[in-house]
Order: C-alpha cells, then structure tokens, then sequence
C-alpha cells in the first residue's frame, strides 16, 4: 500500500476500486468509463447552480442589493427553488415551429457543452479523456454550440429568435478565430496538443522536487504561460474571446433583451430553457477551464509536499482544488463584467474580432515565436521578456489606435452665454 | 433657412444583381423590454439595418384631456401627475401656471422659491433615471439604472415628506403649493443637494469614458439643427443639436432670473451629446438648487383667494421647461367651472416626430438607444 | 406682445380675434401666412409649438325679455358651433412669440390647411386633431388616427360624443353613472346597499 | 428530511406533521417541496404598462429589493415568465395585447393586477379608451390598489401571492380540481377585436362575473 | 489607451460591491417585511374617516354626510348617503359612507375640501387582497378611524387639526358650503 496521497487520493480510489474487476477486463472499462463520467455529470450542474446563486448575488451587491436571502441561509437554496419551477412548468412548443429542431437545439448544446469538460486535466492523472490532441478535440467540440443556438434560433419561427441565431453564428464563427490563434501560441510553446502536457510545461518540476517548501510554491507558480508577456496578451485575447464565444456580456448579442427581446431563446420555457441555461453555464465552465489549462497551469497553484510522503509529486493540497478556484475566479471576473458593462453594437462586435483582436492574436504569435529563440541568461528570459513585452503593448496601442480613429473621442461642451 | 419642411430621407436598400435581399418586418412593442412602456415602432429591417421606422402610439392613451374638460379646475391636478409620472412636479406647475396665466392669479414669493426648488429636484432625478434606462437599453443589466434609483428615493423622500407622496405629489396650487415644506425639511434637502454631486462624479466615472458607450452613442442618431428647429423638438435634445432654447432663460418664467445658471450645448446631436447634455444639466440643476434654498424667504405659501375662483371666459397657453422639454398647458376657459378646452403639448410625444430620421440607415440596436435618448414617457406621449 | 399689425396690413383676409389676441386666417391663406410668419425676418415665427383642435357646440340660449307691453317674450339666440385649429407660433432665432394663429371652420365638415409642409413639429399634433376631432388637414402627408386603432370610427374629443356603456359595475356610481347603471342592474331589492 | 410523496390530503398530515417536527423529524411532501419551488422563484414578465411600472422598478432597485424573494429576474419574454404584474392603465388599444401576452405564459401563471387603474380603470375610468380593469379578461390573482402602490405593497403584494402558491395543490387527483393550472385544458383566453366603437365582446364572460351592487339612489 | 475607461467603470462598480459590505450607504435596503417600511410620518395613500371618542365611533365621527368631497373627488370614488331618523328628517351623518379604493387615486383633494375635518389620509398600503370587488370596497365601518390613530400616523398634522378644532369650538360651527370651482 503505498502512503496516502492527498493529491492522488481519488485516483488511488479508483484504481484501488478498479483492481477488483481484474479479471473482468470488459466490465472494468465500462465502470472506468462510468467513474470519469459520473463525476462531471454531477459535478458541473452543481457548479452550475453555485454560479447562478453568485451571480445573482455577486450582482446583487453590485447593485448596493442584497440578493435572494429567503431560500436557505444567504438564499443558498434559490438555484434548488429555481430549477424545481423550472421543472413543473408547461412546455410550450410554438405551433408553426419546426418541432424536431425546436426540441433537439438544446440537447445539441448540451452535449457537447459536456463533453469538451473530458479534455481538461482536473489534476494529476485525473483527466476524463487523455486525449493527445484535446485542445483540437475542445474547439472542434466547442464549435457546435453554434449550430445548436441557429438551430434554436431558426426553429422557433420568431423575428426575433431568428435575428439572435444569425447574430449568434456571426458572432461564434467570429471569434473562433481569435480564440484559436491565441491558443496556438500555447500550443506552440509546449509543441503539444495534450492539456496534461500543457500543464506540465508550466511546472518548473526541478523547483517542485527540490526540499524547499517555498520553492516548491513557487515552482507551481512561476511558470505559468500568463507571467510572459505573449501568455498575458494571450490571456487577455482568449479571455474577451471566450465571453463572446459564449454569449457573455458585454457580447450577448444572440439574447439582448434590450433590442430582440430573448433572441435565440424567446420561444423556449420550462425545462427547455432550463437546459439552455445550463449549458451556456457548463459551456463557460469548460472555455474557462481551457483558459485556466492553457495560460493559469491548469491544476498547479501553490502547494507543498506533504511532510509524510516520499513521492516528490505528491502535493499538500489536491490539484483539483487550485483548478476549480482559478475556473470560479474567472467566472466571478465574468459576473463583474456584466455588472458593469453595456454590450456591444453587432458591426462593433465584428469590428472588434477582425480587426483588433485577430490582428494582435497574430502579432502574438510573433512574439511568442521571438520568445522561443531569444537568448536566455541562465535559463530567464532577460531578453524575449522586455522587448516581447514592449512589442504587444505597442501593437495594443497601434491597433488600438487605428480602430478607435478620429470618430469616438471624449467631447468639450461649452455653454450658452 | 430653407423654405420647405426637412422631409424624412429616403433610406436606399442595396438591390445589385449580385445580391438579392428582401426586407425583415419586425414590430417592436407595445410589449418589448426597450420601448420605455407601451410604445411600437414598425421597423423595416434589411440585415440589421433599419430601412423604415414607423411609430405607433396610443397605447396609453387614458384620455387625459376629455377627463380633464369633465372635472372642475383643481380636480385636474392630480391627473397632471400622471402626464409624465416621472416629474409630477413640473406638470403641476406647468398646469398651475397655465391657469394662474388664464385667471390672472399672483404667486407667493416663497411659494415661487419653493417650486423652483421642487422643480430642479425633479428634474435632477429625471435626468439622472433617463441615462440609467439609456444605459438599460445599451444592454447594462441595470447597474447604472439601479445607482440612479438609489440616488433618485433620496429625493422622492424628499417629495413625500413634502407633499406626501412619492410619484404623485398633487403638491402645487393655483397661486402658491398646496402646504409649507415641514420643519427640518430644507436642511434635509440642502444634505441631499450636498451629496448629490458626489454621485455625479461616480456615475460620469463609471459611463462617460467607457469606450464602448463611446463608440455606440457618438455618430448615431444624429439630429441636424435645422430638423430640430423645424420639427419643434425642445427640451435636451433642442440643445444637443447645438440650438441655445431654455425656456428657464427665454421665458423667465417664475423666478428663474435670480439665478446663475449656464445651458450647456451641445454640438454634433448625437446620442452622446444628449446624454452628455443631461448630464451637464443636473450640474446646473444642483447651481441653483444651492442659490435656492440659500435665499429662500419666509411668508405665505399660497394665495388664498385663488381657492375659489372662477376663470372669466379667456384662454391661455402657459408653458415651462420641463426635464424632457417645453410642457405647455393649453386652456380654453367659456365661464363655467370646468375648462371648455384643456390640451396638453407634451414634449416627449412631440420630439419622437424626428426618430425615423435619426433612425434611417442606423443599425436596429442604435434604434433602440435613439429611442432612449430622446427621453419618452408614455403617459405624456399618448396622454 | 408681439405687433400683429404688420400681417393683417400684408394679408388683409386675416382677422384679429382680440379677446385671444389671435390671428384668423382663412384657410386659403394658411400656408403663406405661415410660411411668411415663418421667413420673415422680423417674426423668423420658426416654431411651431403647440396645435391643439377646439370644438365648440352650437348653443342655444333662452332669454325671457320683458316686452313693453309686460308679457314676457322668449328671445332664443343662436351661436353656431364651430371647430377651430389653433397654432401656437414662436420664434427660436429672435426667441420671442408667441403668435397665436386659427383656422376656423365647420362642425358638419371640418376641413383645415395642414401647416405640416411649413412646421415638421406640426405634423403628430394635427394627426391628434384629426383622430380626436375629425379635422381634415388638406396637404398632410399622413393623415392617419394616431391614438385610437384605425378600425375606430368615432371622434371621442368631440363634445357631443357618447361614450360606449362599459363602466356599469362601479360600485362607487354617480349621477349620469347611476342613470346607467339602472338599466343594467337587476331589479332593486329591497335592501339599501346588497353585495351580489 | 425524508420525502414522502404522498397523494393523500395535505391538511390531514398537518397534525403529523407538527408532532413529527416536535420529535425532532422533518416530514416534507413533495407538494410542499414543489410549491416551494414555485413560491421561491416567481420571475416576472418585463412589462410595464405606465406610472405603476416605474414603482416596479423602485421595488427591484436597491432600497426594497424584489430580489429578496427571488424575483428579481425579470425575464423579457413571456415564455420564461411565472407572473405577469398588470403595472399600470390598460387601454383598450392595449388590452388585446396584455391577453396575448398573457396567453403566450406558460402555466403555472399569476397575475398581479398594479394600481388602480389595472384593477378597475382606477382615475381613468371614466375614459373611452380605458378598460375598466384588466380582469375583464384575464383572472387576476392579487389586487394591489393604490395610484401608485408602494414598492413595498407589492411586495406585500408577492407575498400574499406565495401564500396562495403555498395552499395550491399540485399532486393527487383533486389537484386538477383546485388548481387551474394542472387541469390540462386550453386556458387560452380569447382576444377581442378592435370594433368600430369598443371592442368586441366588451368582456370576456369565463371571467368576468359582472358584480353589481344594487342601491337606491 | 483603450479600455481605460471600461477599467474605470469596473473600478467603480467593485468599490459599490466591496462597499455594501461596510457602508450603509451603499445597501439601502429596508427588509420589508421584517425590518419595518419606508413610510414616513407624512406619507399618505386613502383616505379614512375621523371619529374623535374611542368608545362610540357612530357617535362622535366628524363626518355630516354634506356630500362636498364626493362631488368634488376626481375619479368619484366616494358614496354617500345620508341617514334620515325616523321622522324621515335628514341626521347629518352617512349611513352609507363608501370609497372605492380600486378607484382612489390617494390625491387628497376629498381632505382639502372638507370643512369639518373628517376625512383624512391614511397611510397604510398593506391592502392587496385576492378579492376584487369585497376587499376593495371599504364601508363606514372599514374607513372609521380615531383620533388617536389620526396622531399616530401624522402627528404633526393631527394636531395642527385639533387645534383648529378647537379654535372653531370657541365660534359658531361652519355650515356646509359648496366652493364654487
């Protein structure tokens, strides 16, 4: 038996489990399946439920509110109170829609909203799918959100519905791109598609096994693709493009409530809706896991090795725990960001993927290259980081600059005399 | 000056052999999340474009005017406030000062100073709720809207300790208001007064610099100066497109000529010049708050004999500035106690007459807050 | 007080309605004098504020008048009705007005000049008149009820209109409500105030 | 907590209950979990009609806080709506459209009827264009009268709304009975027209019992 | 540089968060219905009817069924009838003293016009019911309130009227007239 892990602890449960079906090679990797799929299955709704309560809250005292308080201690039980009414309500199906669409355009968002989850290592050895090429897998997956929102859109045979699913695919198509290309950069760097590797690159695995507990920490930390400048730029350009890719303000065009009333989602209600909504949260979860795996290492945060093991990775606290608090970090910016922003106009929003964000994407990948081969003293980059850093900011500013042009400007009023 | 009327522009759909667009009808309203209540506009869409806006009113309509030439003078009071239920102040005196026009009523000096204050302070929460629903309609899941209205119960306590209560006041009377302001209530409001620039500063912190309110107000629904002369447009949008019309200056009316203030201009008359414009104006609007109710004298809050008259057969049009614009009264009087004509020139109703011109060309979105920064309610606009 | 007297000397059709200090201006008129008032340098009238539409019934007053002979004769005066458009002008340049213009016309067949080719600012308010009175503004460009829906045939500003019976059920009537109320209650029992 | 779906009568098990909880035992039926749910989610339909809509707003905003009750999303479509609150004059232009709305809900669905003028026509009734209250086509669950309420009468108003919800039944047999909303028929209502003179029918008669309160004069 | 001003913004509206932590200011909410209402001493809703000896309200209400505010309440929300004693001769007090508070618009213009202080502004709100026509209908019995509950609710103006009352004790009392207008 070897020592209690704390890091690996599920991981040694689950082999220890498995080691029973032995000899039932068949069963064994259908329970396998099972025990890597149950847990997300469970897992996100119930993130998802969290996220709602948050945000409602988050926004509540955003607003100098105080948020739902009536359903449990702080209103804890409002997402369990939304989801029971959400159950029990009539299921209208507008007669002159197409019915067959109209009832499978949420299923076909939210099975790949799931899925993509089994890319993204959680921990050490604790990735649902360990796919060589799951960055690939994540986007390709991710992309047929699109077509379940037109699905929707169109379906529902509504003015309105039907303008929010063009927005939708335009926007979607859009920002693709930009996604992608400030992922490539990661890809790049690590020269792999694999998320556990990715992670890996981001661990300075020396500092890690070395005797030092601060070195340890720090070894979780340094390394990540964010403290350089093309993994900040990146960061950033991953992050505005994942809030478009999933319809979060300020670029919820498909459903602005303001101009085409719900968009997509007019003509859905009860449970329909309900799993429209939850996969739009579980698919935020899954872009900022990538986002977490790709720029904030994954599953590495700062961390000991607990006193009683020999293993030199074994680690104090569990790996899943950094991700997570690093993926509700990201959805809390997101929350912010709603609270605050006004959204976008849709040539704006177009404007704004092809001509500042794909252009500095580009340049990204520039300067990440640059970074690669620039001389190294000892091992830090005291050349590729300053003038790595340099270049973005002044392609930010350039592109920037030759967006905003002579037309928005802030204004001198004068008065009357 | 041109000698025909600016007459709507035709907006061109592109019709090329290579591509072949029809147009997408949509009518947004009387239900719909950005119409302010229950307004409709027949839009004409191709793409996203709008190619044709036509707007359609009288869903509120509450037939002000007939009710009001079936009851007796005063008894039209209370439904004044519910022309523009955002600034039942300013109505009442508008209607107060129409009638006191017709009969020839005098005003009480404190009576003036404290209607002058009342009629700033709506005008303050008007402005400052208008740019919350503006930046509603941007698509702000109501933050700005919600500071707004956090600032805005500030001043309807105010409103309610005076009059008693909030929305609907019924406060003014023909020659003076209806009661004296209650003890402790000018220094309440002088505190309210203090802190309001503070929040001024918080809510230009937090929208006029955003770059994304920059880029979707600035250029859009721009309003030539001319079309805004020529279609009787008043109020902030009159000066957002660069025309110096205060009828808190023209007019004089009250005693508005005591105090210091500026109207601010603005110059392109676009969104964000009557956005900008507004808030401009509640930082005059504080000015003479702050010289109001420094000087406001003691003495009589109403003329007592004004309670029972009886207008001679005569008619007048009184008119103020309201927040959105030039509130006129119109009456008729024929001898009895009831008037023979009672119209109302609401302002908002009058300025929608440019919204498919500002609209023409621009994108369905850019509808929406062009509606918006007009400033409509829609009990003034269908009465 | 704007001086009136330049325009009734140039258009010596219009009339001076003193008790209003208004201007009547026959239709025919309507537009040039609008257009006038509008141009001319002294007046620059540029904005049109407010249009509103009056109707007035006809009324018919008996005065018993004491004849020489000490009987008394019943005198039995007749003002027609009339409807009349009143245009409230000022000026935005020279800021300064207001000058108050009227086009009279009949009751049976309200027919206006609409100022709307003059004034944009006219054109809701005289789509206003023309739901709420029947006033037909000649030369509008898009006379259409703009209040009530277009399958509504009445004029409900009107004085003699009469309004459809639907608010019966009012538990607080009054005199004209009671009257009709009558004829839809049930038959009265006994009781001075019975709950259904 | 143990959950008992139960069909038999919930006021039976009200004694049951009590001595459970005394012993320390939360018994939770199904039906009150469900009409918890119900009761603790109400999201409103983002519809303001007139003055009333503007005290609407005041309620969700900061000082009163709907969203205490877990009501604060107000959803744009009707589709995603539980309650409809009839915030202002319903005119009779208007009225046809207030039904569709309400008739585009889905079920289980409330109406609050805001302020005077939707519950009889309020100041305005004597007008030509207003209808005199919006129950003469759509049942309305809670009245709220004043010109305008309060934010905080409709909160008051939310609650004597939860506690019809709470004594709904949802489960069993006599649910259907009681409770309209699972009775499964077309609770459409129908939509009048726009008539030369008033609309056609004036009232919708499934709805509206005409009260009449007889006098002497 | 871009997006200065969005970061502004988002400045501005984490230190609202953060704030309504610790500011009162900045979370204004008053718990309806656990931490009490935003009435105040002056607010006003409908109207109620004075009666001045706890013990006999039919004896001692102020009102003398003179009509004056149900003529001259704008959405004529008001009923009265007066009572007539067994001579048939008029008792100057309403048997029948309604007011349709699905109608009143609470714009106290029925206060202002009384000249025997009778009627006067009550300010609860707590009246939604279920009941359209029966919950909404308050009779006489419904809207008699004392004085004492008059001085509860609007003290300062409670006894301005008292006063008054008592002044007028000392001359001859008013007699009902009708303002013209």
């Amino acid at each position: 038996m070897t020592p209690i892990n704390p890091d690996q602890l599920i991981v040694q449960l689950t082999q220890w489990a498995l080691s029973f079906l032995d000899s039932y090679p068949l069963v064994a990797v259908l329970v396998a399946i099972l025990l890597s799929t149950v847990p997300l299955i469970a897992v996100f709704p119930g993130c998802f439920a969290i996220t709602t309560w948050l945000e409602r809250k988050g926004l509540a005292r955003i607003q100098n509110r105080i948020g739902p308080n009536r359903t449990g201690p702080l209103g804890i039980l409002q997402p369990a109170a939304d989801g029971i009414k959400m159950l029990l309500k009539e299921d209208i199906v507008p007669k002159t829609s197409d019915r067959l669409a109209h009832f499978l355009a949420p299923v076909v968002l939210m099975v790949p909203a799931f899925t993509i989850l089994s890319v993204l290592p959680f921990n050490r050895n604790m990735i649902p799918a360990a796919v060589d090429t799951g960055v690939i897998l994540f986007f390709a997956l991710g992309s047929v959100s699109t077509l379940a929102v037109f699905m929707a859109g169109w379906s529902s045979r509504n003015k309105y519905s039907l303008l929010g699913g063009m927005r939708a695919i335009a926007q979607m198509v859009s920002y693709e791109l930009p996604l992608v290309l400030s992922g490539v950069t990661v890809i790049m760097m690590t020269g792999s598609l694999d998320t556990t590797k990715i992670v890996a690159q981001q661990q300075l695995s020396e500092w890690i096994q070395s005797s030092n507990a601060g070195l340890q920490c720090l070894g979780q930390i340094i390394g990540w693709n964010v403290f350089t400048p093309w993994g900040f730029a990146g960061f950033l350009i991953f992050f505005v493009a994942s809030l478009a890719e999933i319809n979060r303000c300020p670029f919820d065009l498909p459903e602005a409530d303001s101009e085409i009333v719900a968009g997509h989602l007019t003509e859905y209600s009860g449970f329909k809706y309900a799993l429209f909504f939850m996969s739009e949260y579980v698919s935020a979860f899954a872009i900022n896991g990538l986002s977490t795996t790709l720029f904030l290492g994954g599953w590495s945060g700062p961390n000991i090795r607990p006193p009683w093991s020999d293993d030199p990775n074994a680690l104090l606290i569990p790996g899943f725990v950094w991700f997570f608090a690093k993926m509700f970090a990201l959805m809390l910016v997101m929350i912010w960001i709603r609270g605050t922003l006004p959204r976008l106009r849709v040539d704006h929003l177009m404007g704004f993927a092809w001509k500042f964000l794909l252009p500095l994407a580009i340049m990204n990948i520039f300067v990440g290259g640059f970074y690669y081969y620039a001389p190294r003293w000892h091992g830090i980059p005291v050349v590729g980081w300053p003038i790595g850093f340099l270049v973005m900011y002044l392609s930010y500013e350039c592109i920037g600059r030759l967006n905003r042009g002579p037309k928005t400007a802030q204004r001198v009023y004068h008065y009357a005399s | 000056m041109s000698t025909e009327t600016i007459a709507p522009r035709e907006y061109q759909i592109y019709s090329g052999d290579d591509l072949r667009t029809n147009v997408l009808e949509i009518s947004m309203g009387p239900q719909h999340p950005s119409t302010h209540g229950v307004f409709r506009m027949d839009v004409s869409l191709d793409g996203e474009t709008v190619v044709k806006l036509k707007p359609v009113f009288g869903y509120l309509h509450r037939n002000h005017e007939k009710i009001a030439e079936t009851t007796s003078y005063l008894g039209s009071m209370p439904y004044t406030d519910r022309l523009d239920y955002f600034c039942s102040m300013t109505n009442n005196w508008a209607y107060a000062l129409a009638v006191e026009k017709m009969a020839g009523l005098a005003v009480p000096e404190r009576a003036e100073y404290i209607r002058v204050i009342m009629a700033e302070l709506t005008r303050l929460q008007n402005h400052a709720s208008l740019v919350g629903f503006l930046t509603n309609d941007l698509g702000a899941s109501g933050t700005p809207l919600l500071y707004a209205i956090r600032e805005r119960e500030h001043i309807l306590d105010l409103f309610e300790w005076a009059s008693g209560a909030r929305m609907m006041c019924n406060y003014m009377r023909f020659g003076g208001v209806r009661n004296d302001l209650p003890s402790g209530w000018l220094a309440q409001c002088k505190k309210v007064v203090d802190d309001f620039p503070a929040f001024m500063d918080e809510f230009e912190t937090l929208l006029t610099g955003n770059e994304i309110i920059l880029s979707r107000c600035q250029n859009v629904g721009v309003l030539p100066r001319d079309l805004a002369i020529n279609a009787s447009i008043t109020g902030p949008c009159l000066r957002a497109s660069g025309v110096d019309y205060d009828l808190r200056k023209v007019d004089k009316y009250g005693i508005y000529d005591r105090f210091d203030f500026k109207v601010p201009l603005g110059s392109v008359g676009d969104c964000y010049d009557r956005f900008m414009i507004r808030l401009l104006e509640m930082r005059e609007s504080v000015k003479i708050l702050k010289q109001a109710l420094a000087t406001i004298p003691e003495g009589p809050v109403n003329d007592s004999k004004a309670r029972n008259f009886r207008p001679k057969p005569a008619e007048a049009y009184g008119r103020i500035e309201g927040p959105k614009g030039e509130l006129g009264f119109y009456l008729v009087s024929d001898g009895t106690p009831k008037p023979h004509r009672y119209h109302v020139r609401p302002p908002s109703f009058i300025n929608l007459t440019v919204l498919e011109d500002m609209c023409l060309g621009q994108k369905i979105a850019d509808a929406v807050i062009v509606l918006g920064s007009i400033d409509i309610v829609l009990g003034e606009v269908d009465r | 007080m704007i001086d009136l007297a330049p325009i009734l000397a140039k258009f010596p059709p219009v009339k001076h309605d003193a008790a209003a200090n208004a201007l009547i201006v026959p239709q025919a008129l309507a537009l040039e004098v609008a257009k006038w008032l509008r141009d001319d340098p002294a007046y620059r009238m540029d904005y049109a504020s407010n249009v509103a539409g009056v109707d007035t019934l006809p009324v018919e007053k008996k005065t018993k008048v004491k004849q020489p002979d000490g009987t008394d004769k019943e005198i039995v005066t007749k003002k027609p009705g009339s409807m009349e458009v009143v245009y409230h002008l000022y000026s935005m340049a020279l800021k300064h007005g207001p000058i108050t213009i009227k086009q009279v016309t009949t009751r049976e067949n309200p027919v206006v000049t609409s100022l709307t080719p003059i004034y944009r600012g006219a054109e809701f308010q005289e789509r206003e008149a023309f739901d709420l009175y029947g006033i037909q503004f000649e030369g509008h460009p898009d006379l259409r009820r703009i209040l009530m829906w277009d399958e509504f045939k009445d004029f409900p500003m009107r004085k003699d209109y009469v309004e459809p019976d639907d608010y019966e059920y009012e538990p607080t009537p009054h005199d004209a409500v009671l009257a009709k109320a009558k004829a839809h209650y049930p038959k009265a029992s006994t009781s001075t105030e019975a709950a259904s | 907590m143990t959950l008992l779906p139960t069909n038999t009568s919930f006021a039976a098990d009200e004694g049951l209950r009590s001595e459970l909880q005394k012993a320390g035992v939360f018994v939770v039926s199904l039906e009150w979990v469900y009409n918890w749910g119900r009761k603790s989610s109400i999201w409103p339909l983002g519809f303001g009609i007139a003055c009333c809509a503007i005290e609407m707003i005041c309620t969700a905003a900061a000082r009163f806080d709907l969203s205490r009750f877990g009501a604060e999303v107000f959803r744009p479509s009707p589709r995603q709506a539980d309650l409809m609150i009839v915030a202002g004059t319903v005119t009779k232009k208007m009225a046809p459209q207030v039904i569709r709305l309400y008739n585009q809900m889905p079920e289980p669905k409330y109406v609050i009827a805001m302020g005077a003028c939707a519950i009889s026509g309020g100041p305005f009734k004597q007008g030509y264009n207003v209808l005199k209250g919006v129950d003469r086509f759509i049942p309305v669950d809670v009245h709220i009268p004043g010109c305008p309420p309060r934010p905080e009468a409709l909160l008051h108003a939310l609650m004597t709304l939860q506690r019809k919800i709470e004594n709904q039944r949802t489960l069993g047999s006599d649910a259907r009975r009681t409770n309209p909303a699972y009775r499964g028929e077309n609770r459409e209502c129908p939509i009048p027209e726009f008539g030369e003179h008033d609309l056609v029918p004036p009232y919708n008669p499934e709805v509206w019992k005409p009260h009449t309160i007889v006098r002497e004069a | 540089m871009l997006g200065i001003g969005i970061l502004k913004g988002m400045v501005v509206t984490a230190k609202n968060f953060f704030g309504s932590f610790v500011n009162k200011r900045l979370l204004p909410t008053i718990q309806y219905p656990e931490a009490g209402n935003s009435v105040t001493l002056f607010s006003r809703n409908i109207p109620f009817l004075v009666y001045d000896n706890d013990e006999d309200p039919l004896g001692t209400m102020r009102c003398v069924a003179c009509k004056i505010c149900e003529k001259e309440c704008p959405p004529q929300c008001i009923y009265i009838v007066m009572e007539k004693d067994a001579n048939g001769k008029p008792a100057k007090r309403p048997k029948v003293f309604d007011i349709d508070i699905s109608v009143c618009m609470g714009c106290q213009i029925c206060v202002e016009v009384c000249p025997f202080e009778s009627i006067k502004m009550d300010s609860t709100f707590e009246l939604s019911t279920p009941d359209r026509f029966e919950g909404l209908l308050l009779k006489r019995e419904h809207l008699l309130k004392s004085n004492t509950y008059f001085h509860k609710i609007h003290p300062d103006e409670a006894q301005e009227v008292d006063d008054r009352l008592a002044a007028k004790q000392k001359k001859p009392a008013p007699t009902p007239s009708t303002p013209a207008a």
